[in-house]
């Protein structure tokens, strides 16, 4: 098999600008440490040598980005699309939200992406620079030297319990495609479930008060892509740009997580990009396994046109009564 | 091209020249019919009780013996096509008696329902090709009024078998006109001839086996085809005046693979 | 309807995996059963029996054996109810029982002759023994 | 900021005997906007208005709230009431404080604080009410019928009738449908014919009738009242308006052998054809898959003997396109194919036949001029069986037939019984049935008829086989009253064939963007108060392609479905619900969530430039709500994520300030 | 206010226009009593409410919502009642699993004829909510300062 490296994925973006496929390239650029990665724009092979990187720290989905990459001039953007990504980018196909015909989409595959954090607390302060480095991670610390810890060992959360390694979406394929996987995800949805309304109540409020209303969720989230958000909206009657209260951070996740239910692909992107640690995924992921027991398993992104379950009904429906038990019962 | 063989217990027995000439008829036709190594016999008749599941073990074995996913298990007995698919079906749908099986195979032995069960007729059809099974045809059987009869188990229940038209098949009679026969057509050619019970009751196994010879010699065959040597045996200790004889035996002949 | 005949009738009915209550009563099955005039309790009245719990009479009654197993009833039956895997699972209910075998392993030798295929035998014990 | 009137309804003693009105009227005063309450007897009365209209002109009122009765009893009447006093009738707001409080509390302590905070929430919403104009529309007046069968010729008359123009469009080459295959009708053992052709011709010679027979309906567009449809005209290589039906063509025609469609191809026609006899329009058509002259150019005998040179080989499919006001379906059934049921041997024998094939063995313009013979070889049969249900009332998981109960099975059944036994008394008819069906004005006497003074044997049970042997069908069948498996010897088996909607429907439903069920049947606006009306605004139902139905029940629902359209017609404007929904297209994601839900297909979305925040310019899909279309129910307004859809009357923050009212 | 001995909850039901308002209109007809502090808002159907309308309730002090709306098949605009269904079953089992007691959420199909179970809905609804008391997890403190 094919290894997919930065020199690999470069060396193909560079091609493709050069005959004229495509003009620009989003791509995970280098930051101030090789482990903050931050989404770019490559308008050249210069720029993508000097810069462009493709490791365990490439956790970021463009397919967002696409909406308005598309829009800003013509010609064809390149993006590559690790396994969930490429979802999304189907979803957003699905909603018509960018014209496909100005984009190449390379599928490449993905091992699972590293938490930051998972390191850090694995190895403590003093951190200068982390490198991937194949089924490795080499820590450079102040301190200690070099200290390699095993890339399994440091996996995010979403990775660990990846949904598929099938690859749903692309113009050319790098590498081999995978399969859907039949994971774990749920696992700790079902975990919450099973407590007792209180401790349920308590796990949120401890985590929900902790939110400062930054909208990095909601800004990351491949199916945010309001034009205008209703919390921005003063129209729309719940506009709250801050945090100005106990209830309005649970309004706005709930409103949030209702906005995606059974548009979001679980990329785990809202989790990734919480300043404070919050578990939203956990959210959206309750959406998704009330939609799979209810109304048969749905995978947003898994087809472009496929229709939506809540744009979408049948005759015998679960009542709203026994939803809510159903819930319970399974727990018993 | 090798396909993966259950001959079944009245094969290596009672009906050896069944096997011996569906093997030769395969090599002539460019498959290799391979034994699955350590097969036991099906049973001989599908229990439909789902919390049976000790009697289906060995098809399950057999299922899993076939190989690796999406490999073809061949058979040649209409009763262990039957029980081997059926089977085949309940461990694809049923998820608590695959659940029970497999418990019952061990741990690492699960068998995951992926093998495709096939008759030795439904691969001439389906895989050969009819145009191949005419270009192997040496003597052909010109003249020859033969009535094909499927009894039940090769066509029913239809919703797992999927063999054919349930009421009006046409998988025998296409290979009887490929081998350069003419088919004749009866009514009673779908029916049982009351093979399971010629034990029980062979009264009753001899009026349906009547009802069937009655009927194909009326619509003026000169030989009845079958792939079952249940009913082979039933409609011929019952009296037939027409011969019955295995298809297989009939492919022979027209291939010219018989020796005397 | 006695409690005890609406347990077996539960058990025949999940054993079965057949669903009694959707036959609408047209007897296509047993206009269909080529073992209709050897039984005593005709295909529809199977399903119409289980369904009212009233097993005993089935039990005791030789129609068990008669049934061919050729599943024409299960094919043709236009409400999908499968009525020779009741009569299957109302058998089993009876030969389960200890001693209650239908086919003695003694009888065997006087029933076999030169030409009797194996599947006969092996499929009559399996389907008249436990 | 709005100035609001309050007006508190005393309902003589219904509101003020629980609630102090008094104290309500006072108590709004101070409410946000409100700049005059005051509280009356009857509010409804001539008196009550009155003072609403004069406080509307003296105090220069915005926006009004009555507190009274349930808005379903006099909100009508308030807003006539504001309209006459030159406000619009949406800046109206209805408390509902005696349904909802003075009725069900004893209390004046209670009803008074429950009966303020209504009242409350209705300020609140009249506060952020906007007025409302209802959108109108032009109306075409011309009607589609599609279909050109009794429902179709029965809707078409009506409307025509009524004098609005009419086409009809009709696959076949002529109009009739089933109707005109069929021999007698039950219950009265009228000849069809007899009574349809008449029809037929009515049709043909309406001045505001066109048929396009041998034609479809390619192509739907635009909306009730204004539907734009593009109807292919299929060649038929013979100039419609030249021809003068005189048959000559397709009695020298020496290509005789395509199956009859019109005898269920119990016999042949020739490649050129007029269906029978009293076909409208009557004229030929060639049939492109039997002629030679269009298959291999070897012929054109047909134009030679034509004096009045209506052949053209050279016709080609022709587009016509056309508006109109409202569209009927009437797109009617088929039996449905016997595939699945060769038990009975269909495919096996030709003596075994449907029912509809039996109607044309017994009609003396079929195969065998009417008398009763067997298509196998011309005898006539002695004993016929007749099998009830063949594909009805299937279970899904039998993966066979229909679910449904195709109605017209039973009554037809015994027709036939009865008039085989009435011609030919030596003849044996059995019926087999699992229950015979016959509500309907004198249809279970027809039936008791058919038994008790014409012998026909009804069994209660279902065949199982039917086998032939030699020139016989042995019929093994049970009879669930004796407790029997019978073995008869039959001659002809009759199998009553489920019936299911044509195959044209569903094509048609998805331009219309009309609803079907499962089965294919359209389904109905409302499955008991108006079942001839679709879903969709200016689409309506006639006949079998609602449901199954006898040929009484077909022309009822025609001519209730052309009742519809006249209606329609009628208006020369059409004037919507104000209370539609509304897409701000600046927020406007162009996901498509909305038109997903969206019941009468009201949304499209059209391709819109925009102003980037960054001057330059972009195009953006957005949705576009049809106020014609649109009936308001909201449900898109929930399936928008970024809010922009918002529905009139009952918008996102006029409930919310409800709710903050009342919450308060 | 009137004084009440034991506590009374604040309940706010939206009612579609033409089953569910109906059915409460003829509890009124009928004087079939309910407690006062069952507040009605009247939607075009109950697919109109969206969840916000229902957190927003919460937030500013209602202990319990119920949504009513035609029974399923019977659907003014045919098709209404059954997105509400679907979008009441995820928000409800998602607010249970934030821990909001689930019996504080309902939905109810109230034909128009229906006045009595209308009537007999509000009450069983008002006394359950009674029972949990004060919604304190979903309420916005800020408005009761």
């Amino acid at each position: 098999m094919q290894k997919v490296t930065s020199e690999l994925l470069v060396k193909k973006a560079s091609e493709l600008l050069e005959n004229g496929t495509v003009t620009r390239v989003l791509g995970w650029k280098k930051g101030e440490f090789s482990y903050d990665l931050t989404p770019a724009v490559f308008e050249s092979g210069e720029e993508l040598i000097k810069d462009f990187v493709f490791s365990d720290f490439s956790g970021a989905n463009f397919s967002k980005y696409l909406i308005k990459e598309t829009k800003k001039a013509d010609g064809k953007v390149l993006v590559f699309l690790k396994p969930c990504d490429s979802y999304s980018f189907n979803q957003l196909l699905t909603e018509h939200r960018f014209d496909r015909e100005k984009v190449y989409a390379i599928g490449i595959p993905c091992e699972g992406m590293a938490d930051v954090d998972k390191i850090k607390k694995n190895v403590g302060d003093g951190i200068i620079d982390i490198i991937s480095d194949g089924d490795r991670i080499v820590v450079k610390t102040l301190y200690d030297g070099d200290k390699e810890i095993a890339a399994d060992d440091v996996k995010a959360e979403r990775c660990i319990v990846c949904k598929s390694k099938k690859c749903v979406a692309y113009d050319e394929l790098l590498g081999d495609n995978g399969e859907v996987i039949d994971s774990e995800r749920f696992d700790e949805v079902e975990k919450l479930e099973k407590m007792t309304d209180d401790e349920r109540f308590a796990f949120w409020q401890n985590e929900l008060s902790r939110c400062i209303r930054c909208n990095a969720c909601r800004d990351v989230c491949p199916a945010c892509t309001c034009e205008k958000c209703v919390f921005d909206n003063p129209k729309s009657g719940v506009e709250n740009k801050a945090i100005s209260d106990s209830f309005e951070e649970k309004m706005f996740h709930i409103i949030r997580a209702f906005h995606v239910a059974g548009r979001c692909t679980d990329c785990g992107e809202c989790s990734r990009v919480c300043p404070q640690g919050i578990p939203l995924h956990l959210l959206n992921r309750k959406f998704i396994k009330d939609i799979n027991e209810f109304y048969g398993e749905y995978q947003a992104g898994a087809e472009i046109g496929s229709r939506a379950p809540l744009v979408n009904y049948t005759l015998d429906d679960i009542e709203p009564v026994d939803a809510v038990k159903k819930g319970e019962a399974d727990n018993a | 091209m090798k396909v993966a063989y259950f001959p079944g217990c009245t094969l290596k027995t009672k009906a050896k020249e069944l096997d011996a000439y569906a093997r030769k008829c395969a090599e002539t036709l460019g498959i290799t019919l391979e034994e699955i190594e350590n097969w036991q016999c099906c049973g001989g008749v599908f229990t439909t009780a789902r919390d049976e599941a000790a009697t289906k073990l060995s098809s399950v074995r057999a299922l899993k013996a076939a190989g690796n996913a999406n490999q073809m298990l061949v058979t040649v007995c209409s009763a262990c096509h039957n029980v081997i698919k059926q089977t085949n079906h309940a461990m694809n749908t049923d998820e608590e008696f695959a659940f029970k099986v497999n418990n019952y195979l061990g741990k690492g032995e699960e068998y995951d329902g992926s093998t495709k069960v096939m008759h030795y007729l439904e691969l001439l059809r389906d895989v050969v090709g009819y145009d191949k099974v005419k270009e192997a045809v040496k003597k052909p059987l010109a003249g020859k009024k033969v009535a094909a009869y499927y009894g039940c188990l090769l066509l029913r229940p239809n919703s797992v078998m999927h063999t054919d038209d349930p009421e009006n098949p046409t998988l025998i009679e296409d290979l009887i006109r490929a081998l350069g026969g003419e088919p004749v057509v009866y009514s009673m050619r779908n029916e049982c001839c009351g093979g399971y019970i010629a034990l029980e009751n062979p009264d009753s196994a001899k009026k349906r086996s009547n009802k069937v010879t009655d009927s194909a010699a009326l619509a003026g065959a000169d030989m009845i085809v079958t792939a079952c040597p249940l009913c082979k045996f039933n409609l011929e200790t019952n009296g037939s005046k027409l011969p019955i004889v295995y298809f297989t035996d009939l492919m022979a002949e027209a291939f010219d693979l018989k020796e005397d | 309807m006695h409690k005890d005949n609406n347990a077996v009738r539960d058990e025949i009915i999940r054993r079965s995996g057949v669903n009694p209550r959707k036959c609408m009563r047209c007897g296509k099955c047993s206009a269909t059963c080529p073992a209709y005039d050897e039984m005593e309790f005709h295909p529809h009245q199977f399903v119409y029996m289980v369904e009212s719990g009233d097993i005993e009479p089935l039990m005791n009654s030789k129609s068990l054996y008669q049934c061919l197993t050729c599943f024409a009833c299960v094919d043709r039956c236009p409400r999908g109810v499968e009525p020779a895997k009741l009569v299957e699972a109302v058998r089993l209910e009876v030969i389960r029982k200890q001693g209650a075998n239908h086919l003695k392993a003694d009888d065997i030798p006087a029933l076999v002759t030169e030409e009797l295929p194996q599947q006969a035998i092996v499929s009559a014990f399996r389907k008249y023994t436990k | 900021m709005q100035r609001i009137g309050v007006f508190v309804c005393w309902c003589g003693s219904n509101i003020a005997g629980t609630v102090d009105v008094e104290a309500v009227s006072e108590a709004l005063k101070s409410e946000p906007g409100v700049v005059f309450s005051t509280n009356y007897q009857y509010m409804c009365s001539q008196a009550g208005q009155d003072i609403i209209k004069n406080a509307i002109a003296e105090h220069k009122l915005t926006g009004i709230v009555v507190c009274s009765c349930s808005p379903r009893m006099h909100e009508a009447t308030f807003r006539k009431t504001a309209a006459a006093a030159g406000l619009n009738p949406y800046m109206v707001e209805i408390a509902n404080i005696r349904e909802q409080c003075s009725w069900i509390h004893k209390d004046m302590a209670t009803g008074t604080e429950k009966a303020i905070i209504l009242g409350k929430a209705a300020v609140a919403k009249v506060n952020l009410n906007a007025p409302l104009t209802p959108g109108e529309s032009p109306v075409t007046k011309r009607a589609l019928v599609i279909g050109g069968g009794i429902a179709g010729i029965q809707t078409a008359l009506d409307i025509a009738d009524a004098g609005f123009p009419v086409d009809i469009v009709e696959t076949k080459p002529t109009i009739g449908g089933k109707m005109a295959q069929l021999d007698k009708t039950f219950p009265t053992l009228d000849c069809a014919a007899c009574i349809l052709t008449p029809k037929m011709v009515d049709v043909a010679q309406h001045e505001n009738i066109r048929i396009f027979s041998y034609s479809e309906v390619v192509e739907v567009g635009g909306f009730v009242g204004n539907f734009d449809v593009k109807i292919k005209k299929k060649a038929r290589y013979v100039k419609e308006d030249v021809c003068t039906g005189c048959g000559i063509c397709t009695e020298k025609c020496p290509m005789k052998k395509a199956p009859n469609e019109f005898n269920m191809g119990m016999d042949n026609r020739p490649a050129v054809y007029i269906p029978f006899a009293q076909a409208v329009p009557k004229v030929a058509t060639i049939d492109p898959n039997y002629c030679n002259m269009l298959k291999n150019g070897k012929c054109g005998l047909c134009a030679k003997v034509c004096t009045a040179g209506a052949i053209d080989y050279t016709q080609k499919d022709e587009i016509i396109e056309e508006k109109y006001g409202a569209i009927v379906a009437a797109t009617g059934f088929n039996p449905i194919s016997m595939d699945k049921f060769d038990e009975y041997a269909y495919n096996q024998s030709k003596d075994v036949i449907t029912s509809l094939e039996f109607e044309r063995l017994t009609n003396a313009a079929g195969p065998t001029a009417g008398k009763l013979l067997r298509p196998s070889d011309g005898e006539h049969p002695h004993t016929i069986v007749f099998v009830q249900c063949v594909g009805s009332r299937c279970a899904a998981c039998a993966e066979k037939g229909k679910e449904y109960c195709s109605k017209i099975c039973c009554m037809y059944t015994a027709k036939h019984a009865m008039l085989t036994r009435d011609k030919y008394p030596d003849t044996d008819v059995y019926v087999f049935y699992i229950d015979v069906r016959t509500p309907g004005k004198s249809f279970d006497e027809f039936y008791r008829r058919a038994v008790e003074e014409y012998g026909v044997h009804y069994i209660k049970g279902m065949v199982g086989k039917v086998s032939p042997e030699g020139n016989k069908l042995m019929v093994q069948a049970s009879d669930l009253l004796a407790n029997k498996q019978l073995h008869i010897e039959a001659d002809l088996v009759v199998l009553a064939a489920a019936i299911e909607p044509d195959k044209s429907a569903r094509p048609l439903a998805t331009m219309l963007t009309a609803s079907m069920d499962t089965n294919d049947f359209f389904t109905e606006a409302h499955p008991k108060l108006r079942p001839v009306e679709s879903p969709t605004a200016g689409v309506f139902l006639s006949g079998t392609c609602q449901g199954p139905k006898d040929i009484p029940e077909t022309v009822s629902q025609a001519s209730a479905a052309a009742a519809k359209v006249i209606g329609l017609l009628a208006k020369d404007k059409l004037t919507g619900n104000p209370c539609v929904a509304h897409s701000d297209e600046l927020m406007c994601n162009g996901c498509s969530s909305c038109e997903r839900v969206c019941p009468y297909g009201a949304i499209t979305y059209v391709d819109k430039e925009f102003r980037m925040p960054d001057r330059t310019t972009a195009i953006r899909r957005v949705a576009s709500v049809n106020t014609a279309v649109c009936q308001g129910c909201g449900a898109c307004t929930v399936a928008c994520p970024s809010g922009a859809m918002d529905l009139n009357g009952f918008k996102n923050a006029q409930i919310m300030a409800e709710v903050d009212a009342i919450c308060k | 206010m009137q004084v009440n001995n034991g506590y009374q909850p604040k309940i706010v039901a939206f009612c579609c226009n033409w089953c569910s308002y109906a059915g409460a209109d003829l509890a009124g007809n009928n004087r079939l009593a309910y407690p006062e502090n069952v507040k009605i808002i009247k939607v075009p159907c109950s697919c109109r409410v969206n969840p916000m309308f229902i957190l927003r309730a919460f937030q500013r002090g209602a202990d319990g919502v119920i949504l009513c709306g035609c029974h399923p098949g019977d659907c003014h605009y045919t098709s209404g009642n059954y997105y509400t269904r679907r979008r009441m079953a995820l928000l409800f089992s998602m607010l249970n699993f934030l821990g909001i007691e689930k019996e504080r959420t309902r939905v109810e199909w109230v034909s128009a004829a229906e006045g009595a179970k209308f009537a007999a809905t509000m009450n069983e609804f008002c006394e359950t909510v009674a029972a949990l008391g004060e919604n304190k997890r979903l309420e916005d403190l800020r408005c009761k300062r």
